[in-house]
């Protein structure tokens, strides 16, 4: 009740110069979910229907968008953590090589690239990260990785969170901003090992 | 009116053209297109290749040819600006090339004294590569060149 | 059809500027479309401009050019009111020719 | 360690990161030097142009123009209508962008069907958009005015409030909002910044400057197509061209945007 209260209350400072807000928070989900559906009657059907059914932690991120309370915080990230699936032989380290042509790569899950058997999709990793330093094009939504292994070292639990953080980012920090690589089915266990690789070897060009 | 010149124009080839033209009184002769494309020159593989079919031999450096309006990265390497600028005398033309692209040369312009020579427009790189401008100044080759990044801009993949 | 150019000429000092921005695909021969076919190449191969009836300006292009082409260069002489006529011919034979008055 | 080590092990990390931190000054420079170089000529000149023609030209079914049409500043008013847009019309009772207006007018006066009238708003090499040359003149009409698009109607300010959850709502399997990216300020995709759109100072910079002619499509691009190819990015489904949708969320952009000048059509990436 609370909360609601202050959402409400932010929404009216935020809205300026319209006075008040019209709609009730119910009415004004009601609205904007049936209008959002309404705006994809082409394309795929499967696509528009995972994007218009939220999952709770989406739902509840979408929420609140400036910071989310505590308590929902750590309900998200205790359920986000029970989907992290470690790789059953244990090991955590794949092909830097490959994890940088992962890194590199942002095909897939586009309405123009659904995915394919035969092309294993992306992690578009520099969109947001700067990773090995030869590469100029990187994005700062996210830290810089560059170094990351050598700055934490080399071990075992650093491996570990590198991986659970690739597989599900939500179960660390409730609304990251960052895709749940592995719960979400973008990238491969393989994938992800490589990626840990491209983090984590001392011969990757990002430790370098 | 322009429709019908377009419409005379439609399937004519290189010497076919120039006549219909000329005779239309739409070009004077001597105009430029009295020049037929140079396909060699525009399908050699090889910046001196090209040079060669150009008509111009070995090249020699110049610190007179600079490269203006031209950045050192581009966002998006569909469009990428580039600006000759010759302070050799008696320039006559100048062509661009790019190396790493297929076929390297994308334009060459024929400057007739009056005109500065100095001339910009816009090219594709496929990939980073070095940019080169020669320049025929009374019958020699002279030429400059600039490496020029090509990196991804926005979203990616 | 192809659509006219914009063609920008100023005359200052003794020199006139003249820019020229034309509408064309400039298709390499090189891309391929959603069904895997080659898109045939189709790109401005010449384009001349002249001032006054003299040609200021000649050039040969290839498909590097980059789409909707961008020209600009400089011609001594030139004065308000005088016309600058560029042309331009691409490997269809198509061709265009439009006309601006130095301001 | 010894203290001299330690030391080694410092220099060690410092001259590896130096040249990365001059490195990206130096990108950034040269992609300044870019954009400046491009701004010499825009293409998106010759769109204006064949858009005056298609607004001037009698065409459709009823065989008539669009120079009667009414973009909120009256009927046949075409200058600076583009700078009050999104608004609320009474006659169709919705609020609509400069696009979804034109599909009004192209139905109303000229007689297409509606289905007609959107069913190519974005171009592709080859094919032509009559609304991305239309849109192209219609912004251009507006060239140096102040944004000002309304939000005195019940109607633009529910769109604005149905705007704001759209914004930040989370969905696909990326977990995606417009806010993932146009939140917060001084951030950048690859070399692309991304501006704050609900900073007023960084949207009343780019909201202003849709459409515009993006180099890497080749070709001008209109708000709509920017809102159509965001979500296709955010791994959201195809968005209905002149969607209610989209127009909510532009609704929402140009609340902070107002103030800004229109520098439309624009030249871009």
């Amino acid at each position: 009740m609370k909360t609601t209260m202050l959402a409400v209350a932010g929404l009216t400072i935020m809205a300026g110069c319209a006075a008040t807000t019209q709609l009730t928070e119910n009415e004004r989900q009601t609205r904007a979910e049936a209008m959002l559906k309404a705006g994809f009657s082409k394309g795929n059907k499967a696509m528009a229907e995972r994007v218009v059914q939220q999952d709770e932690t989406q739902a509840l991120c979408s929420k609140y968008p400036e910071s989310v309370p505590e308590a929902i915080a750590s309900r998200i990230q205790e359920s986000q953590q029970a989907t992290i699936r470690y790789p059953a032989s244990g090991n955590l380290m794949g092909d830097w090589r490959q994890g940088e042509k992962i890194a590199q790569d942002g095909w897939g899950m586009r309405f123009t690239d659904m995915g394919s058997p035969n092309r294993p999709m992306g992690g578009n990793c520099y969109a947001c990260h700067q990773l090995a330093p030869d590469e100029l094009s990187y994005g700062t939504l996210g830290p810089s990785l560059y170094q990351f292994g050598k700055a934490r070292g080399y071990t075992d639990e650093v491996r570990r969170y590198v991986y659970g953080k690739v597989y599900n980012a939500k179960a660390t920090n409730a609304c990251s901003n960052m895709p749940r690589f592995g719960h979400n089915g973008i990238l491969t266990e393989q994938q992800i090992k490589d990626v840990v690789a491209l983090l984590m070897d001392p011969a990757s060009p990002v430790n370098r | 009116m322009d429709a019908r010149r377009r419409d005379v124009l439609k399937g004519g080839g290189g010497a076919t053209l120039l006549a219909v033209l000329t005779a239309a009184g739409w070009l004077k002769p001597g105009e430029a297109l009295a020049q037929a494309w140079n396909k060699a020159a525009f399908e050699a593989r090889t910046i001196d290749e090209a040079v060669k079919a150009l008509g111009g031999g070995a090249q020699a450096q110049s610190k007179d040819i600079v490269f203006v309006s031209t950045p050192d990265i581009a966002e998006n390497g569909a469009v990428v600006p580039i600006g000759v600028s010759s302070s050799i005398p008696k320039t006559e033309s100048i062509a661009i090339l790019v190396e790493k692209n297929p076929s390297p040369l994308a334009a060459v312009f024929s400057i007739p004294a009056g005109t500065g020579p100095t001339v910009t427009t816009r090219v594709k790189m496929g990939q980073s590569s070095n940019v080169y401008a020669v320049v025929k100044a009374d019958g020699k080759v002279f030429v400059a060149s600039k490496e020029i990044k090509v990196t991804l801009g926005g979203c990616g993949g | 059809m192809a659509d006219p150019m914009k063609i920008r000429a100023t005359v200052a000092g003794d020199a006139t500027e003249v820019k020229v921005l034309m509408s064309h695909e400039m298709e390499t021969g090189q891309r391929k479309d959603a069904q895997g076919k080659t898109i045939p190449a189709w790109f401005i191969q010449s384009v001349t401009a002249a001032w006054n009836g003299k040609t200021v300006l000649s050039a040969q292009w290839g498909p590097a050019i980059s789409k909707n082409p961008f020209l600009s260069f400089k011609f001594e002489g030139g004065a308000k009111g005088d016309k600058v006529k560029v042309t331009w011919i691409d490997n269809k034979g198509e061709t265009r020719t439009d006309e601006a008055t130095i301001g | 360690m010894s203290s001299t080590m330690r030391a080694a092990v410092a220099a060690v990390v410092l001259a590896c990161t130096a040249p990365i931190v001059l490195a990206q000054g130096s990108t950034e420079k040269g992609i300044e030097q870019y954009r400046q170089a491009l701004k010499e000529g825009n293409p998106a000149e010759l769109w204006e142009a064949r858009g005056e023609d298609l607004w001037k030209r009698k065409r459709g079914p009823k065989n008539v123009s669009l120079e009667q049409c009414d973009l909120g500043q009256g009927p046949g008013v075409v200058r600076g209508a583009y700078a009050h847009l999104p608004r609320y019309f009474a006659d169709t009772d919705k609020v609509q962008d400069a696009e979804s207006r034109l599909v009004t007018c192209m139905v109303t006066l000229q007689g297409f069907k509606e289905e007609d009238a959107k069913k190519n708003p974005f171009s592709a090499p080859g094919r032509h958009s009559d609304m991305e040359a239309l849109t192209s003149y219609v912004a251009a009409e507006s060239k140096g005015m102040k944004l000002n698009a309304p939000l005195a109607h019940p109607k633009e300010r529910e769109a604005f409030e149905l705007g704001d959850y759209l914004f930040h709502r989370r969905a696909g399997p990326h977990d995606y909002s417009c806010s993932t990216c146009h939140a917060e300020s001084g951030k950048r995709i690859r070399l692309q910044e991304l501006p704050a759109l609900t900073d007023p100072g960084e949207a009343q910079k780019v909201f202003t400057t849709w459409p515009a002619y993006r180099v890497s499509q080749g070709s001008v691009r209109t708000m709509q197509h920017r809102l159509y190819d965001c979500y296709w990015q955010m791994r959201h489904p195809q968005l209905d061209f002149a969607s209610d949708t989209a127009t909510a969320l532009m609704v929402y952009m140009a609340k902070f945007a107002n103030g800004g000048e229109v520098h439309a059509p624009a030249l871009k990436r």
